[in-house]
């Protein structure tokens, strides 16, 4: 780490047209945090987490990555192919099976499912397929936006438990989503967009 | 930096994976070539068949590459693929190049193994068919790149096919032309070193910038 | 009645009692009427030894539109009343009919080169024939388009009907258009117009042809439902 | 039972409505039609131009009519309202069929009212312009019918436009076939209304069972 | 109503080629009640819904509607227009905009994003969109897959709300989803797939 933050965001604005979504939003990120967005529907989480992948051009303030900083992103859409199987879709992000296989089943998609096209998983296990991505990019900055859409019970837990060892591992994660964060207090901020 | 993100040669192979499993077969747009072009004799019936074959091969051509790059982007974009390519750690207009190199190899190419068989239906002989044969080769690339950027701008727009054939077929003309020039040319005994040349000079132009421009336009339509 | 033979469990041992009689009917006319067609039949008048190929291309020509006849009638089978068995022959047939029209395309060729001066032109017959061989190959793709094969059979049986309209323009298209292709000299008002000494080893010719065929297809579907049964 | 789930009424104008947004402008098939039928004359340079032009235009009309109907079904089935379709009140044949007739509308229409421009472009005497006219009207229910079954087996089995082309193609060649042959007779002042009854028929069918087919299609598809 | 149930289901199974989901699958379902279907990723709850729906075929068991039911359905993808706007797709199930807009913003979407093409609202938005499309069908049977995904707190209260009141008013619903319903005893009743 050659700085005290991953990320840092100053005064950073968005609007459509004439419609300001948000204005002056300001926060820095560090190694070990999860940084949690909450917000009514339509508040603008899409757009920051949008804003800091770097999928929409930023239109005013500023966003600075630590040089060592490297992203993965989750968006509402699942971004994996239909037509490939979930085995498939992660060989493009880590080329050795095994590891794509390990994910998949931490994550609770059982190996009967690994290698049918992705377009015959449930909607959960599409969701599952995508996080693996995620987890095997080996990026240090998660950008997730709503990670637990579709997700059952236990796979809620595990992602928790994932965003909790990924920031004990020095990784920093920004998470929009409508449920409260299981994480321990030295991990979590928060922050509510309005 | 840490190792992370895909590489070019893993993309490449991902995209020829997901052309062929899309398709079933990617003789789909080979189908096409062979089925328009058997519909030019047939509709013209015994008018100067072999007169006619050049322009329609090459208006079939044009319409078969339009055709099977009508949803080159569209998809990622609606499956959320779009924001990974855009994340990557390769350049975007990289990924794009190695996309519509896939795109030939799984679409153009097999029309090109067959063009012996269309001129045999045409009645070609088999120096036109050479030089026919070498017009369009050189014309794909431009063809490629324009379809290419109008898939690009087409996608982000949530339009569909057809404005991309709208965009693309005004400024594939002069492709059209200069292909036709050249087996003219060659039929009537001339030199087609001309036209030749600035079809390869445009083919050369569309490699090297084409994938930066429909980058260029994919970031636009994202916003 | 019939469809009680389509039960797939009194279908497979029919079959199986069928196959060799099929079988045996292939090869021993073929191999008559191969001869007979190739050694012993006179020179035409006309066209001299070339026209020898006419006892591989129309029979290949029968083939390849009763083929499409028989898919018809299965499709018709497969979308009313779902017969399991319509649909084995369904997903069997595609493939040698597109085989069939292929030989007949090629034999046809290779016949109008020296009759017509070209291998090929543009007219009624010569098209609509290869307008079957796309259609075959359009049936085929969805074939390969659909893992699913009851979900498969149904799909290729709505192209199979629709598609019907082109076997009566092949057969007719002599009539309808003026064209190159003969007229039919065998299947006509008035009886045939050919020799009887060519006649007779052509016939065989088709049935061997045939034979060949619901041999082929009986093989086929058992092994489907041996498959469907494991 | 109680009133609810949409009327075919409404479902029309939804329809309409969705057309002329979502394409911002519904004339890109009218576009296609006019660019791909003056490539024609221009490829062909000054070989008898008026000869080809029946041919020439029912060629272009075939494949406007196809590219129009691309993704006639496949994005009711990928945003899901596809299930709104299979769910409502109304039998979903009767719905396909509505759908049909928007499209025909909103894309078929136009090319109509512009073909006495190309008729001038290409020279055309005004009787010929009408029996062609008239074939290419004849022939367009067949079409949109072939065409629609198709859009809905390639929606359900997630497969692009190519494949729609691949099946609809040989199928529509025998109304390509008549369609040509009554401007034949007509321009040989020979009567051709053997050929215009056959087309008669098919469009006559088509409008009745085609909706139903496609109907069917769509369930398998969404097995 | 002319008999005790609105919708009966006996024995109904169903099976991806070899793979079995379920089998036996009974329940009847009156008028007041809202049955909650949970259970694990991929336990079938879609392919359940789906069944009800008759969006897929049925391969063994019996679904028998009362002849007073009508059927709204909502699955995981909204199905709306994302080219019209929310005013415009709700027009084609009731056709006074005074009741579109009411559902809209009863549902929390406020009368700015009435307006604008669908595929300018955030995802919450277009769920609710989706919220009103069912509500306006009216009809007495609601078929929901996940309907809360995406919903902001309140908007998950508002439609626990709705589907109370659709219970009281003679209305009865089947609700697929990993959150609990949060109804009272007389109304909720609960299956687990597995
Ligand atoms: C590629 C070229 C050709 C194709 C696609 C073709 C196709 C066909 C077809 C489909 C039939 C069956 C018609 C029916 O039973 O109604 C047929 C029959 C026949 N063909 Fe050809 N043909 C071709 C070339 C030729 C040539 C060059 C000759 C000889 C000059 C020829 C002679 C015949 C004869 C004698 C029959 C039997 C007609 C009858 O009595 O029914 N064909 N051909
Ligand atoms: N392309 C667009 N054009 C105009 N307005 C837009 C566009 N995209 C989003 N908006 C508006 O911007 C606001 C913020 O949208 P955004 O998707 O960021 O919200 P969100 O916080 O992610 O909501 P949700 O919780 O529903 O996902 C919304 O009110 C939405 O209507
Ligand atoms: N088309 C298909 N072909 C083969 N298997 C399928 C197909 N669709 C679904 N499945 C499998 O059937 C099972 C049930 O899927 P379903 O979508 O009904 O689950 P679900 O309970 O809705 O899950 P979720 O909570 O993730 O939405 C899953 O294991 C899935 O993999
Ligand atoms: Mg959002
Ligand atoms: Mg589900």
């Amino acid at each position: 780490m050659t700085s005290r933050y991953l990320l840092k965001v100053e005064n950073l604005g968005h609007s459509y047209g004439a419609a300001q979504i948000f204005t002056r939003v300001s926060f820095s990120l560090a190694a070990g945090e999860v940084l949690q967005v909450t917000g009514r529907n339509g508040s603008g989480k899409t757009t920051l987490l949008r804003l800091l992948a770097g999928t929409k051009p930023r239109e005013s303030g500023h966003v600075t990555w630590d040089e060592d900083a490297t992203r993965a992103v989750l968006g509402h859409k699942n971004g994996i192919k239909a037509e490939l199987s979930a085995i498939e879709n992660l060989s493009l992000y880590a080329p050795d099976r095994r590891s794509c296989m390990e994910a998949l089943e931490l994550l609770g998609l059982e190996r009967a499912h690994h290698k049918k096209p992705c377009y015959m998983l449930s909607a959960g296990q599409q969701r599952k397929t995508a996080l693996a991505r995620v987890m095997l990019a080996k990026a240090n900055v998660w950008l997730l936006d709503e990670p637990f859409t579709a997700l059952d019970a236990r796979a809620h837990e595990t992602v928790t438990e994932l965003l909790a060892r990924h920031a004990k591992n020095g990784g920093a994660a920004v998470v929009a989503t409508h449920d409260r964060l299981d994480l321990d207090a030295f991990t979590l901020r928060e922050m509510v967009m309005s | 930096m840490t190792e992370n993100g895909f590489t070019l040669r893993r993309y490449f192979f991902f995209c020829l994976r997901l052309l062929f499993r899309q398709r079933r077969d990617v003789a789909l747009p080979l189908f096409f070539f062979l089925l328009v072009s058997s519909l030019f004799p047939l509709a013209f019936a015994n008018h100067a068949v072999p007169l006619l074959a050049p322009a329609a091969l090459w208006i079939t051509l044009l319409l078969s590459v339009l055709l099977s790059l009508d949803n080159l982007f569209r998809e990622d974009v609606e499956d959320g693929f779009m924001e990974q390519l855009m994340t990557a750690r390769q350049p975007l207009g990289l990924l794009v190049a190695v996309k519509m190199l896939a795109h030939w190899i799984a679409y153009i190419l097999p029309i090109f193994i067959c063009l012996p068989l269309t001129g045999l239906w045409y009645a070609m002989p088999s120096d036109t068919l050479f030089v026919l044969a070498l017009s369009l080769l050189l014309g794909t690339p431009t063809l490629l790149a324009l379809g290419g950027l109008a898939a690009a701008l087409a996608a982000g727009l949530k339009q569909g096919g057809t404005l991309l054939i709208l965009v693309t077929l005004p400024l594939a003309t002069p492709v059209l032309l200069f292909g036709l020039t050249m087996v003219d040319m060659s039929q009537n005994g001339l030199s087609y070193a001309a036209a030749r040349d600035f079809l390869a000079a445009m083919a050369v132009v569309s490699v090297g910038v084409g994938p930066l421009v429909t980058a260029a336009a994919l970031r636009i339509g994202m916003d | 009645m019939l469809r009680k033979f389509a039960a797939p469990k009194i279908f497979y041992p029919l079959a199986g009692k069928l196959m060799p009689w099929f079988f045996w009917t292939f090869a021993v006319l073929g191999a008559v009427g191969l001869y007979w067609g190739l050694m012993l039949a006179p020179v035409d008048a006309v066209q001299g030894q070339a026209y020898r190929i006419m006892y591989v291309h129309v029979p290949s020509a029968w083939m390849s539109m009763m083929i499409y006849t028989s898919m018809a009638v299965s499709a018709a089978a497969v979308l009313v009343w779902r017969t399991k068995v319509a649909e084995y022959w369904l997903l069997c047939s595609p493939g040698l009919g597109a085989s069939f029209t292929f030989i007949t395309l090629v034999t046809g060729s290779l016949w109008g080169k020296p009759m017509w001066g070209t291998y090929w032109v543009w007219d009624a017959r010569l098209t609509s024939e290869l307008v079957l061989l796309f259609i075959y190959f359009a049936i085929l793709a969805m074939k390969g388009a659909i893992p699913d094969r009851r979900k498969a059979a149904r799909v290729m049986a709505m192209i199979t009907v629709v598609g019907f309209v082109n076997i009566p323009i092949i057969k007719f298209s002599v009539d309808w258009w003026t064209t190159l292709h003969q007229g039919d000299s065998i299947f006509r008002k008035g009886g045939p117009s050919i020799a009887p000494s060519m006649l007779v080893p052509l016939f065989m010719m088709a049935l061997s042809f045939s034979s060949y065929y619901f041999w082929l297809v009986l093989k086929h579907i058992r092994t489907l439902i041996e498959r469907s049964a494991a």
